[in-house]
């Protein structure tokens, strides 16, 4: 059994899913960040909102093209925008 | 040079010390405390400060090295704190010490700049609710990054 | 609102203290410290500040106004230490609190700056003399201003 | 016996004098501020160049017209340019 990767979602993404963070199986050779990200939104439709403006992170770097392959055992973040300070 | 992401309370007298040493002519330090707005849901009561905190760290030292770079800083703090807040409370401190006032001003300034808008940090408004109850998933907000 | 010119040391957690209060969403303190520059006279070990008390506090009162009425700050502190400092030792904190940031960044650096210009303190340098003896009359510099 | 006036030195008029104060007679309707600097720079030569760059002030407050009186009793000082900070 592959393991799974490790989804965070943080500020409006985590109250639209209603988590901070869930464990999303993928297939062994990984997947798409636009692929889990789609799966995501269809797991999850009021993110759907919150995706068009948040940026994507794989093992703490952005996502820079979404065909950039997520793998078993990753760490996938959904970012809206910053607010701190 | 000091970056920090904690649910403790921020400690202005410890901050100073870190930008303590020699070459130092001119200290600034910037504070960010919750204030009591009125924001959507009502007022303010308190905040909610998230941070996703390898990343959010990883950007603090590099806001470091550039306030060092652009700005010949000599000392930095960079802090930030997470989980709940009330009002008065201080969200963050961004100190620099450098040898001429001019610069310091600049690269506080410029640090808390940045931190606004490229670090993974988000907050979210506990407000005395005008009429909508307090949704049991808010519990879960708020995680302590250290 | 604070100001005050003395023969103590400045404190950086009392000035914080003083900036404490509602509506003080941002707090920026710049404090100055002597520098050991080379100066004229060879390396600097201290610097002699002296006022002149009655217009000095004034001036801090004046310039306390102006932060208030032009950006809108809240609390302020103006504290300038005179007398013999050595190198480190903070001569002077400047610090506001007021809403937002922009404004607070703002006022505190017009204060400083205003302050450098318009209040009467001087200072004279105490350096590690490069050839020429002290001379005796230098022993009554810096006179304390309370 | 008319009070004299009491004239402080700062930064390098003091030094150019050798002390931060000094008490100076007057008649008793007063002198201009203008005489009574002309007096002091006749009494410490050293601080005619001092003088040049410095503002007059008279109980606290800066002398406007050199012809402004200073009274017995009155405190006159001499600043040269400012460096707090």
């Amino acid at each position: 059994m592959t393991r799974p990767v490790r989804v965070l979602f943080f500020a409006t993404a985590r109250t639209a899913v209603g988590r901070a963070e869930v464990d999303w199986p993928v297939p062994p050779g990984g997947i798409s960040a636009a692929a889990l990200a789609g799966e995501l939104e269809t797991a999850y439709p009021a993110l759907a909102r919150t995706l068009v403006t948040s940026r994507l992170v794989r093992n703490g770097r952005y996502v820079r093209r979404r065909s950039e392959r997520v793998r078993p055992g990753d760490e996938f973040a959904i970012h809206p925008p910053y607010g701190g300070g | 040079m000091s970056v920090r992401l904690t649910a403790r309370p921020l400690s202005i007298p410890q901050a100073w010390r870190e930008l303590e040493g020699p070459g130092t002519g001119a200290v600034v330090v910037f504070a960010g405390r919750v204030r009591a707005d009125a924001g959507p849901l009502g007022r303010v009561l308190a905040l909610v400060y998230e941070a996703h905190e390898g990343p959010a760290l990883a950007r603090f030292r590099a806001l470091e090295s550039r306030a060092r770079r652009r700005f010949g800083v000599t000392r930095s703090v960079i802090w930030h704190r997470v989980g709940r807040l009330r009002v008065g409370e201080v969200s963050v401190i961004v100190g620099v010490a450098s040898p001429h006032r001019a610069a310091a001003f600049r690269a506080a300034r410029d640090l808390i700049e940045e931190l606004k808008v490229t670090v993974p940090i988000w907050k979210t408004e506990r407000a005395r609710p005008v009429r909508r109850p307090r949704r049991p998933r808010d519990r879960r907000a708020g995680r302590s990054a250290g």
